[in-house]
């Protein structure tokens, strides 16, 4: 039976293991059969959806891999927008409301509000937290 | 797999004070899940909870060198992981 | 459906507390069943007189006390933890609960989730 | 103000591991100063090191409602901070 | 008598309070007659350096407060390069060096290497780590 | 001047303990003395045969059996984390030095820092 996730993911990328865990698990997913209602990036989790992380060339390069992922199976990718603005992840929108001197938010993420949240908790079977371990 | 009431996914070590309230929190009726920093656990057998069923995530034991899992614990990939979620009347992500 | 927002970080020094209260608002907002539940050092951000001007942030006590006007279930607080941090009925602000936070206590939600 | 063999600068919570550890490794010619969420140790009395000076953060203490300090505990402005870690031999952020 | 600091941010603003109480440090520390020979940024602690972050405007702009502090008093402030290129924070010699679509380092931030760590601790009388909380 | 760097967050989980050996090899590269402290859960940096493939990441065995190399002083680490963690000389890698992380230990060194 075909079942809906929302993935919320609230650690960041080479600072946490939540963004490589979670995308394992959206993998299985839909993998399985299953659909990802969306995946919704709180807190530090907003980095994840960074264009400018140029890590090492032999460290994954997982806003890179995240955004394939959710190009290719067409699930929205959404960072909290009060999460965003605070941690300086803005889109062209933003940019140019505040004034900012440039965007650096990957395609396809957009940045909306914690409805989104209570959306994906309402309408998904499973809400799923991807958090900072220690 | 048998039925569980809460699936507990539990990604901080022993030492986090949120491991000990997570095995402090569950019933003999949920299951706990070890992943990321989480299988260390299984380095401290002592702390394991004795009455539930527990699960570890396999490149997260391997990465950590706990091949060597206790008896009672069952090491699952990630399609074993959706399946856990689902079957679980909820999930609690500590 | 109803939903428990768990907040045991303690309050100013990280953003997850604020985030969790955010969560728990928004989802009161869209009519969604919310309670809060404080435990370990979490149960700090339910002190009474918090002066929080001296280190620029904002204190939280009248989101807080305002909580069931914005159709917050309830405010929990774990007993013990409590206990620990030397709060009873004369230092927590109105309003909060204590409860033993316990298997039981999460079998009454159908979801519970912590902000980070 | 007295000689301070190693200053340890504690600024997370009791519950939070590092906090126990900076206790441990506490001489008695040291001194504790907390900061942030460290003050939340002058809640929990029983846990503060008996045989150092302790210190508190001013503007962190009144954030977090503890303005009535234990009488072994001196509050200390981010000035005096300054001169703290200057007096001290060496200074442990933990 | 007049001493030298080298400060070491560890903690992200908007995710820690690390940022806020080393500026607390360092202008009791600049008031008092002392130097500060440099603000080294490590780890999450390079999200200060962004250019990006909008903050409610009801709360303080750290990168903005700690950018006018440096600026005023001719202190130098490093991002390390190794923790700043994972965490998507580069400026316009980064970004053309990987090929980004923008840049998004605040002035007066650098960008260099753990050696500035290194000789900050040697020449300083003291280096103090501003650490996240919990 | 004596730097020890002490890593007690466990491995693969967060990057500070990474970014903790990059600080004490920088010291090394500089001709500074350094040394490692692994002390709680930071002790699991020191099993062997971990095999990070799984996760993506890199096992950092070879770059601590390479420390003398690059002049590192010494590996210390927590004996009881390591009984608590089941390490022992079996299961560590080698080049590490058992010890009790007290006050004692911390007075043999100039400068003493964690890397978050």
């Amino acid at each position: 039976m075909s079942e809906t996730f929302t993935l919320v993911i609230t650690g960041a990328p080479y600072s946490s293991q939540a963004p490589q865990t979670a995308l394992g698990f959206a993998k299985a997913a839909v993998d399985a059969g299953h659909q990802i209602d969306r995946v919704f990036l709180y807190g530090d989790g907003v980095h994840l959806a960074s264009a400018l992380c140029a890590p090492p060339s032999d460290e994954t390069h997982w806003p890179d891999e995240w955004s394939r992922f959710l190009t290719q199976h067409k699930i929205p990718g959404v960072a909290c927008i009060a999460s965003a603005l605070r941690r300086g992840l803005v889109n062209e929108t933003e940019q140019k409301r505040y004034e900012l001197p440039s965007a650096n938010l990957r395609a396809p993420f957009e940045i909306a509000g914690l409805g989104e949240w209570v959306e994906g908790r309402i309408k998904s079977t499973r809400t799923l937290y991807f958090h900072a371990g220690d | 797999m048998t039925d569980i009431q809460t699936l507990h996914i539990l990604n901080k070590s022993p030492d986090h004070p949120r491991a000990a309230r997570c095995v402090e929190m569950m019933s003999a009726e949920d299951g706990l899940l070890l992943t990321g920093n989480g299988v260390l656990l299984l380095a401290r057998g002592n702390l394991l909870p004795g009455a539930s069923k527990v699960f570890a995530l396999i490149p997260d034991v391997e990465a950590r060198g706990l091949g060597d899992l206790s008896g009672n614990v069952s090491s699952v990939d990630f399609a074993e992981m959706v399946t856990l979620s689902l079957q679980a009347q909820r999930v609690i992500s500590w | 459906m109803t939903t428990l927002i768990m907040i045991d970080q303690p309050p100013y020094g990280a953003w997850t507390g604020r985030e969790a209260l955010d969560m728990a608002f928004s989802l009161a907002a869209f009519d969604q069943s919310a309670s809060l539940l404080f435990t370990g050092p979490g149960v700090n951000w339910l002190r009474q007189t918090q002066h929080a001007g001296g280190i620029e942030q904002k204190s939280v006590e009248k989101n807080l006390t305002a909580a069931p006007i914005f159709g917050m279930d309830a405010i929990l607080a774990d007993r013990a933890a409590c206990i620990a941090y030397g709060l009873d009925e004369h230092s927590l602000i109105e309003g909060v609960t204590l409860v033993d936070a316990d298997a039981d206590l999460l079998t009454d939600y159908d979801h519970t989730a912590f902000a980070g």
